[in-house]
């Protein structure tokens, strides 16, 4: 009965998972450390912002219009706000915005897509030319037009808004990527054993799925600060609340780079930039990660010689 | 065994991969000559070199793979000392290749025509467009396809006329010697055959030489004069084809290999698979590569790398033949 | 054996398939009113050419594909559109084993995963599970267990794969097999282990077997019978030995011809590439296009099948 | 029956030099233009009505003066229902046709014709409008409504051979525009137009010869080029306007910001708790309303007074008796001692209640209204001290405007604007009127109603002026909405290119260019810079 | 053909789509058009002239069916109604006005970004490795990280204001007259210098990357492999084979570059007061002129539909297995 054939392991350095290589391979890369280095900042900035930002970021206390000092690292708003209590909660704001966002719409994306490339048939046409849908309609318009219906939002607000208008693209590529899985034989494997579709999805396919979920994520996180932050700016939000887009509305608003105020509005728009090379960063290398092809080979011998 | 200049001559060739884990072995110490107007097998495990080495021979090593050690010429030229510009006249000219997969190479969006034409302008500029489209029709009659297919997209034929267009695209500069990398075993049996035969037609009417990589012996058996076997980056065995069967001498991988295929008319059929896996090629074992599998193993064969044996019909890398005449080279 | 039940009892078996063509919406039938029966532990090795419809017989068993006429019979229990929970009980009596052992095995679970939720799904719990999947290992030979068990596939080797592919598929204990082109994809050294597994398998659990395969060699070394299938329709069955010997039909001589090692050389012919025509609406015999004898009635009719032996039955109006 | 002489303080000033650099204003950030010259469309592009058309007088509501165009004087009889108008003489259409009475009556009678083209409402007051010779129009009133022949005799007058065959004039863009007033159209795009003076208009040579009219999208691009000297007269806001626009040329750039109406919180009468008079004298005394003034609106209006007047351009109409109670105080421990006083106990949590009823309420204001936003926090803060909680609703403009002006009014508190005339009576009636238009309050006071009455039915300043401290009283002691402070009119000048723009020591004129009628007048009294 | 019509049917559906969409939104809001149009008039407007308006709008209370068949043929038809903000001129008047302004601008960056962005990529995926391809990519995405009219705002402030380099508003300046003359010309080009480059920046990063990341995978085809070896000369082993395939891709993601322009597009015609639809758009949304935001969003929403549809003809030339297979997208 037991067939004679001894099993030669296959030497593995250690016995690492497969998920740690990826992870080992995205902690080697020096693109990807530095734009999570950057990430990892802003979200510990976000975490303790109550316990970073000196005051009360809406209190006007303050001398208004001081450029920054010791007291005020960004200076004082033209209504003698604290700019820098502003920007750490508006850290805070936008990051919950994109990180929410993204994960609203990552979630949406995957169970569009994933569902549909699965299913097949008319589900799938339906959801398919759904997504098409959304992912021709220009994104921003489309959420101005819906903002200029349900006004002063939240960030929140936005941020939900924005990740149900822009799981489009998640969703394509979700898709297709659902499709070619699916046909894979260990999908109908599963199923001859007896798994039902909602364990498919999450218990087969989703894991396989792990670095298109991440760059999705990033991705659609980057988007989300950028629209929230544009949003904001053309005061569609809630003017009241603290997020960098917030921020920079108040100082278009204060005349802050007419007037010379530059520590008003180049912080908030530093921070996106850097939040989103950052992200940028992250996508990048795990598009190179994932792809081997993309890879750019170190040769420490030339390609031709050889003659040793 | 022939007096003639070989086509190809292979001498002490390694190739490695420069990966993540550490160098990949692919081709170790390898010897080999084709002569002209010869048939060579190339046989071998999945992952045993075989491409790797023809890609070697055709200087087309991309990326993270180098050779590290040997030479090879090609009718007496060594390509590696060639200029870009010498190396591209040179192949295609001299030298071609048949893909493992045709679909892949084949370019997507051009017509069969523009390919083949492409291939004929970039070697001979002096030609006329004219000249060139028909001559590229006269290469699909020599691979039996019909002229109309000149303007068809490589999607729209079947994979047995994907690889006829390859090979018409391989022979369109008239070569010496043709590399054939698996050039059927996408393909359906029937098909396969039907390509096979005229691969062997068309030898016989251009006269190149050509090195046959499968890894179907029985395939090989029938179209080359010889066969080399492939075993973890070296050719453990080079032998007349017409021996390939068991009660012949053999390595002990051959034999393996032989055992391991059901014969389709043979009275009694019992098959034995080779036990185990190929070895790692980041590093290798240190004797003989095929002892852990071998049944035959010695101590010896795991301590030291065997010799080269000539017999009557084969040479063979193997402690078991020590009784035999020793060669350097195959 | 003869005088057995059929485990399998395969009738007037046709599916069908939509197409895109031009706009309209038509069909393809890769299996054509197909019929056959397998007794317990007997092998069925189903030969045929790309295309020709194999996978989707073997899928329709499974049922993964749905049959569109004809019936499926398995144990005397009609399971031609079963649904739901009657599916998921069928499907502890048929598994299915695929070709690609790369594709055929999630690269992102451990061996243990693969085994133990086919194992729990079926009712086992506790330890049980865990003495099932090393009973399962060691059946199919996968040594030492307990190294195996926590390892991806992709640290495995093709034939290891195969081995855990097969071992997931004995895990519910079925009695009938579907084998889809196991060792197609592996290399020549390798597969004699896996028939060598299959054959054991057969002989030790009864265990019945649609072998499919474009290999006449392991089709007769592994199954009782041989059906071969061109266009979706059957075109010759018989037992191994027969149809190597004595074929009838011009397809299966043309792929004894094919084959390297078998006594018939002869020319192919020159439209020996053309692949067959499944659309649904088709006239005669599929094999026509190619057939060496063709006459005007193939073109025109279905050839009957004729009953040459009392195992031998082939379908060409010129025999 | 009374002839009133309009009196005008500041005659059309008669000039000759006549300079060719364009005059850039910018009334307001703007999208882009459309080709809209319409005088009845509430639409039409700054300037239509006052550069291009012109009514019989304008009536400003800064200064109070009567400015008289195409009319020259006008005068009451038959127990103040019959309306006689002096039609100015001389006057050309730009075309070169005579202005006659004829155009005058075919306006009215066009408007009557098509009410939605009656914007002012004419036809609810008037029964009918006949000519009397070519210079002479009498307007019959339906009964006795004197100051509501500011809004008729402040009518476009548009010409009847042009007009008579437009059809609906509703309907019409009048891209091609012909009137009497001291330019016409040049040129027109999407991203500017240009107004050219007409050399033959009947107040003289018009000293600028173009005025231009560039669109720019938002605050900040317009301020950017107000800073830079690219615009002459603006009406945009500016924040810091000293440091972001006078200190990049002190010497030639101005700003005044006159009071233009009073922002109130008006408190919804039909609220059980909020009718209650303790509870809005609270809010009044517990609102820091100079704070309001200084943070949220930059400090660059005060606050209003507590009679509803706009001052000083009301000035003349304060009853002395209430001077002492002219400014609202700030005192937040007489508003809790009133709410104590009426019966209120604070509860849990810290808020008046009676009867299980706390003083919570919801405050609704624009939504993207950012000043007014800052007020509302402000105000917030201020009635959490003393113990009333309230609630902020930013609301989108169409909700909250729908709010407040429905018949059945949906809030509680809002902060809103007023609508100011020429005489307080304008305010007092749109504000306090039963049937005012702008009764958001939705006060029901008879006596308030008989006041204003009284004043509509004279033309005795004496009486007219009895009747308003009567509203003063009222506005005073009851506070049916609470005032805030003043909004302010934005203006912004530079005179670099001219000079004779109205000024903070001369406010003789709404200054702000997208006043209606009042900027023609003021393009008029410019003259080039030396 | 059939992927004509395929691709045609898409377009169709999703333009009735938008349309829907478009009747819906403002439907599923509080109160009705007549009240935010009265809203309009802020308190100004007497009540004796309210009917009058209502009359005006032509407001209805049919069933919502009638309404909506109604708007759809009129959408259709091309009456798209009047605008509130600038009543009584048509929606179709104003967008007309604007619509050439954006199409000309962003039609003449998206052609410079896709081409520059494409021969960069191109050039660096054939260095790879080199010191362009690890820089590039890293510079252009921080740009694309910038938010556009934060950039705008600045270069505006630095280059504009301060430093008098550019003009700081408007698509022309207002001395020139409109026509087919140099200055004017001259004039538009100079004004829409500032606003390119800002849509350049930002948009310019995703074309470099991808036809990098497409290329370096193209590269490693094995037709590539084949044709170098069969003597194809480089650049024609570039631009033929590499690169023709490598931006077959590209076209599809062509869509998504396309809605991220005109997004940026709104918000900096905003900043550059550029006589365009963004510009139209904020300005009407803040005005609350609902007709004119349904007509804005609805000619953005249709100009990207039919650009994308036009794109994928232009694939299905590009890619001959397309033409055959019908829509995968
Ligand atoms: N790009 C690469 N990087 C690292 N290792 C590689 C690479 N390509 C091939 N190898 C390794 O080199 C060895 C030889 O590969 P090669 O492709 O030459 O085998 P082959 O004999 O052609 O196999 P097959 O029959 O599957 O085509 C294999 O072990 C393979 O894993
Ligand atoms: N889900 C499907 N939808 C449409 N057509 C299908 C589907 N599955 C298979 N086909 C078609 O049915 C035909 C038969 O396919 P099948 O997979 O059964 O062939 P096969 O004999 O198994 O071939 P191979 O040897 O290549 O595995 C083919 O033409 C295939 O394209
Ligand atoms: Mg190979
Ligand atoms: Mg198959």
């Amino acid at each position: 009965m037991i067939v004679e054939t001894q099993v030669v392991s296959v030497p593995t350095k250690k016995k690492a998972k497969r998920m740690n290589n990826t992870a080992a391979a995205f902690l080697h890369n020096p693109k990807a450390m530095t734009g999570l280095v950057i990430f990892l900042i802003f979200v510990l900035v976000a975490i303790f912002a109550p316990l970073i930002a000196p005051y009360d970021p809406q209190s006007t206390q303050f001398a208004p219009l001081q450029s920054p000092s010791a007291a005020h690292w960004f200076g004082t708003t033209n209504t003698g706000q604290d700019i820098f209590s502003q920007f750490i909660w508006g850290t805070q704001t936008s990051m919950i915005v994109g990180v929410g966002a993204a994960v609203v719409s990552t979630l949406v994306a995957f169970l569009v897509g994933v569902y549909g490339g699965l299913r097949g048939g008319v589900a799938d046409s339906i959801l398919n030319s759904l997504s098409n849908i959304f992912l021709v309609m220009p994104g921003l318009a489309l959420l101005i037009l819906i903002e200029s219906y349900i006004k002063n939002t939240t960030p929140l607000l936005n941020g939900l808004i924005i990740a149900l208008t822009g799981w489009a693209w998640g969703a394509r590529v979700f898709r297709s990527a659902a499709m070619s899985i699916a046909n894979r034989d260990f999908i109908v494997a599963a199923r001859l054993s007896g798994a039902g579709s909602l364990r498919i999805m999450f218990a087969e396919i989703l894991p396989n799925m792990t670095s298109l979920i991440a760059s999705n994520l990033i991705y659609a996180c980057l988007g989300a600060i950028m629209a929230e932050a544009g949003l904001a700016y053309l005061g569609f939000e809630n003017v009241a609340s603290n997020s960098w887009g917030t921020i920079l509305f108040w100082a278009q608003n204060g005349g802050a780079m007419m007037g010379g105020a530059w520590w008003w509005f180049v912080p908030p728009g530093v921070a996106i930039a850097i939040v989103g090379t950052s992200l940028a960063l992250m996508n990048y290398a795990i598009d190179q990660i994932t792809n081997p092809r993309l890879r750019v080979q170190k040769r420490k011998k030339a390609r031709v010689a050889g003659r040793a | 065994m022939s007096d003639r200049k070989p086509v190809l001559e292979i001498e002490d060739l390694s190739v490695a991969y420069q990966t993540a884990n550490g160098l990949v072995n692919a081709v170790n110490d390898v010897n080999l000559k084709v002569y002209p107007e010869e048939i060579v097998g190339l046989v071998g495990e999945s992952g045993s070199g075989k491409s790797t080495m023809a890609y070697a021979i055709m200087r087309l090593l991309k990326g993270d793979a180098f050779v590290t050690k040997g030479h090879i010429k090609v009718m007496g030229e060594d390509l590696y000392a060639l200029s870009p510009k010498e190396l591209r006249k040179f192949r295609w000219n001299k030298i071609s290749m048949v893909f493992q997969s045709a679909m892949s190479a084949l370019n997507p969006v051009m017509t069969v025509q523009t390919q083949i034409v492409d291939t004929l302008t970039s070697h001979r500029p002096e030609m006329s467009k004219a000249e060139a489209i028909k001559r590229a029709g006269e290469l699909l009659d020599v691979v039996r396809i019909d002229r109309k297919h000149l303007n068809s997209y490589p999607h729209e034929l079947s994979g047995g006329m994907r690889q006829r267009v390859v090979i018409a695209i391989a022979i369109a500069l008239s070569p010496g010697f043709v590399i054939m990398d698996e050039p059927t075993t996408a393909l359906d049996v029937v098909v396969q055959r039907s390509i096979l035969d005229q691969i062997r037609e068309i030898q016989q009417v251009e006269k190149f030489a050509v090195l046959f990589i499968s890894h179907d012996f029985s395939l090989v058996a029938e179209l080359a004069s010889q066969v080399a076997i492939m075993y973890a980056g070296r050719i453990v065995e080079l032998t007349k084809s017409g021996t390939l069967r068991l009660g012949e001498r053999h390595h002990p991988y051959t034999e393996g290999l032989l055992r391991a295929i059901p014969h389709l008319t043979a009275d009694e059929v019992v098959i034995e698979g080779i036990p185990g896996t190929p070895p790692n090629l980041v590093n290798l074992p240190s004797g003989c590569a095929f002892y852990p599998r071998c049944p035959l193993a010695t101590d010896e064969c795991r301590k030291a790398r065997p010799n080269l044996y000539q017999t009557d019909n084969a040479i063979i890398e193997c402690h078991l033949f020590k009784g035999d005449r020793e060669v350097q080279h195959v | 054996m003869s005088e057995q039940r059929n485990l399998v009892e395969v009738k007037d078996l046709l599916v069908k398939f939509p197409i895109a063509d031009g706009g309209r919406r038509s069909f393809i039938r890769p299996v054509d009113h197909v019929s056959f029966a397998i007794k317990p532990g007997e092998v069925l090795a189903l030969v045929g050419e790309s295309g020709s419809g194999k996978s989707t017989i073997g899928k329709a068993l499974v049922r993964i594909v749905e049959p569109s006429e004809g019936t499926i019979h398995v144990n005397d229990q009609d399971v031609t559109h079963i649904k739901r929970r009657e599916l998921v009980a069928y499907r502890r009596y048929v598994q299915m084993v695929f070709q690609d052992p790369f594709g055929s095995l999630n690269p992102t679970r451990t061996i243990e995963q693969h085994l133990t939720f086919p194992l729990k799904k079926h009712g086992e719990r506790g330890t049980n599970v865990s003495t099932s999947v090393d009973e399962l290992l060691e059946r199919v030979g996968l040594t030492p267990v307990a190294e195996t068990r926590v390892k991806f596939p992709h640290e495995l080797s093709g034939g290891q794969r195969q081995r855990v592919a097969i071992a997931r598929a004995l895990a519910v204990n079925p009695k009938f097999l579907v084998a889809d082109e196991p060792i197609s994809m592996l290399d020549v050294s390798i597969r004699a282990g896996i028939l060598k597994l299959m054959n054991q398998l057969r002989e030790d659990f009864n265990l019945a077997f649609l072998y499919i395969t474009h290999d006449l060699a392991s089709a007769r070394y592994f199954g009782n019978r041989i059906m071969v299938l061109y266009g979706g329709k059957v075109m010759e069955t018989a037992n191994s030995d027969e149809l190597i010997r004595h074929p009838m039909h011009p397809y299966t001589r043309l792929l004894l011809a094919a084959t390297p090692g078998s006594g018939i050389r002869g020319a192919l012919p020159e439209t020996s590439n053309k692949a067959p025509n499944l659309v649904e609406g088709r006239k005669g015999c599929p094999f026509s296009d190619r057939c060496p004898l063709v006459t005007d009635i193939c073109r025109e009719q279905d050839p009957p099948i004729v009953q040459v032996s009392e195992t031998h039955t082939t379908a060409c109006h010129h025999v | 029956s009374t002839s009133t002489s309009a009196a005008s303080p500041v005659s059309h000033a008669k000039r000759s030099v006549q300079s060719s650099t364009p005059l850039e204003v910018v009334p307001s950030p703007n999208g882009n233009f459309q080709d809209n010259f319409n005088p009845f469309s509430a639409n039409a592009n700054y300037g239509t009505q006052g550069i291009i058309y012109q009514p019989l007088f304008y009536f400003d509501n800064v200064s109070g003066h009567t400015f008289p165009l195409l009319g020259t004087t006008y005068s009451w009889s038959n127990g103040n229902k019959t309306l006689t108008v002096n039609i100015r003489k001389g006057v050309k259409w730009s075309d070169g046709k005579a202005f006659t009475a004829n155009d005058v009556v075919f306006t009215f009678n066009m408007l009557k014709h098509y009410p939605a083209a009656d914007t002012n409402g004419d036809w609810t007051m008037l029964a009918s409008v006949k000519a009397d010779g070519l210079y002479k129009v009498v307007f019959q009133f339906k009964s006795t409504n004197v100051p509501f022949a500011t809004y008729i005799l402040g009518s476009a007058i548009v010409p009847q051979h042009i007009w008579s065959k437009m059809g609906d004039p509703t309907k019409v863009a009048n891209t091609n525009p012909v009137g009497t007033g001291p330019y016409t159209l040049e040129s027109f795009s999407t991203q500017d137009y240009k107004y050219l003076a007409n050399n033959h208009y009947w107040g003289g040579i018009p000293p600028v010869k173009t005025v231009d009219f560039p669109a720019y999208s938002g605050n900040d691009s317009a301020d950017m080029a107000l800073a830079k000297g690219n615009i002459d007269w603006s009406g945009s806001f500016i924040p810091n306007v000293q440091s972001l626009f006078v200190n990049h040329d002190t010497q030639h750039n101005h700003y005044f910001f006159p009071p233009g109406n009073i922002v109130m919180m008006y408190t919804n009468l039909k609220d059980p708790l909020l009718s209650q008079l303790p509870v809005r004298q609270a809010m009044s005394l517990a609102i820091n309303r100079a704070q309001l003034a200084q943070e949220g609106e930059y400090g660059y209006t005060k606050a209003a007074d507590a009679l509803g007047l706009v001052l000083p351009n009301n000035a003349a109409w304060i009853d002395p008796t209430l001077k002492s109670k002219l400014n609202p105080a700030y005192n937040p421990a007489k508003a809790i001692q009133i709410l104590e006083k009426a019966g209120y106990k604070k509860n849990a949590q810290g808020i008046f209640a009676k009867n299980g009823k706390a003083l919570s309420f919801t405050l609704q204001v624009p939504a993207g209204w950012t000043d007014w936003d800052t007020d509302c926090q402000l105000i917030t803060n201020d009635l959490q001290k003393v113990g009333i909680h309230v609630t902020v609703n930013e609301e989108q403009t169409g909700a909250y405007n729908n709010n407040l002006s429905q018949p059945k009014k949906d809030y509680q508190l809002a902060l809103s604007w007023t609508n100011p005339g020429p005489t307080p009576y304008f305010l007092y009636e749109n504000l306090l009127a039963s049937k005012g238009n702008y009764n958001v309050e939705q006060l029901n006071s008879p006596a308030v109603n008989a006041a204003l009455q009284s004043y509509s039915k004279t033309t005795n300043l004496a009486q007219q002026k009895q009747a308003i401290y009567k509203v003063e009283n009222y506005m005073a002691t009851q506070l049916p909405s609470i005032p805030l402070f003043y909004g302010p009119i934005w203006y912004e000048y530079r005179t670099t290119n001219y000079t004779g723009f109205p000024t903070q020591a001369n406010p003789w004129i709404n200054p702000a260019p997208w006043t209606n009628f009042a900027q023609g007048i003021v393009l008029m009294h410019l003259h080039p810079a030396k | 053909m059939r992927y004509f019509l395929n691709r045609l049917g898409f377009l169709i559906v999703s333009i009735w789509a938008a349309l829907t969409l478009n009747f819906i939104l403002p439907r599923l809001m509080p109160g009705n058009p007549a009240e935010i149009m009265l809203a309009k008039f802020q308190g100004r407007m007497p009540p004796q002239a309210l009917h009058a308006f209502e009359l005006q709008f032509g407001f209805s209370n049919k069933p919502m069916i009638t309404q909506y068949f109604n708007y759809l043929g009129s959408m259709l038809t091309g009456h798209w109604g009047l605008s509130y903000t600038y009543y009584p001129t048509s929606v179709q008047t104003i967008i007309s006005g604007s619509l050439p302004w954006t199409l000309g601008l962003l039609g003449i960056v998206w052609v410079i970004a896709v081409t520059f962005g494409t021969f960069t990529g191109i050039f660096i995926a054939w260095r790879r490795g080199g010191f362009l391809d690890s820089v590039t990519p890293i510079i252009t995405m921080f740009f694309q990280s910038i938010p556009q009219f934060w950039l705008a705002l600045v270069l505006v402030y630095s280059l504009s204001f301060s430093m008098n380099l550019f003009p700081m508003a408007h698509g022309y300046g207002n001395s020139v007259t409109m026509g087919w003359n140099f200055p004017f010309v001259s004039s538009v080009v100079y004004h829409a210098i500032l606003p390119a480059v800002v849509i350049f920046l930002g948009s310019v990063s995703g074309w470099i990357v991808g036809m990098r990341n497409n290329m370096m995978m193209t590269l490693g085809e094995d037709y590539i492999v084949f044709a170098e070896a069969k003597g194809v000369p480089t650049r024609r082993l570039i631009f033929n084979y590499a690169a023709r395939n490598a931006m077959l891709p590209q076209i599809t993601s062509i869509a998504i570059a396309l809605s991220t322009i005109i997004g940026g597009q709104i918000l900096i015609e905003q900043v550059f007061s550029y006589p365009g639809i963004g510009f139209q758009l904020t300005s009407a949304v803040s005005g609350e002129d609902y007709p004119l935001i349904q007509g804005m969003f609805l000619i953005i929403a249709v100009t990207t539909l039919l650009i994308n549809f036009v794109v994928d003809m232009i694939y299905g030339r590009l890619d001959p297995r397309v033409r055959r297979r019908g829509a995968t997208s």
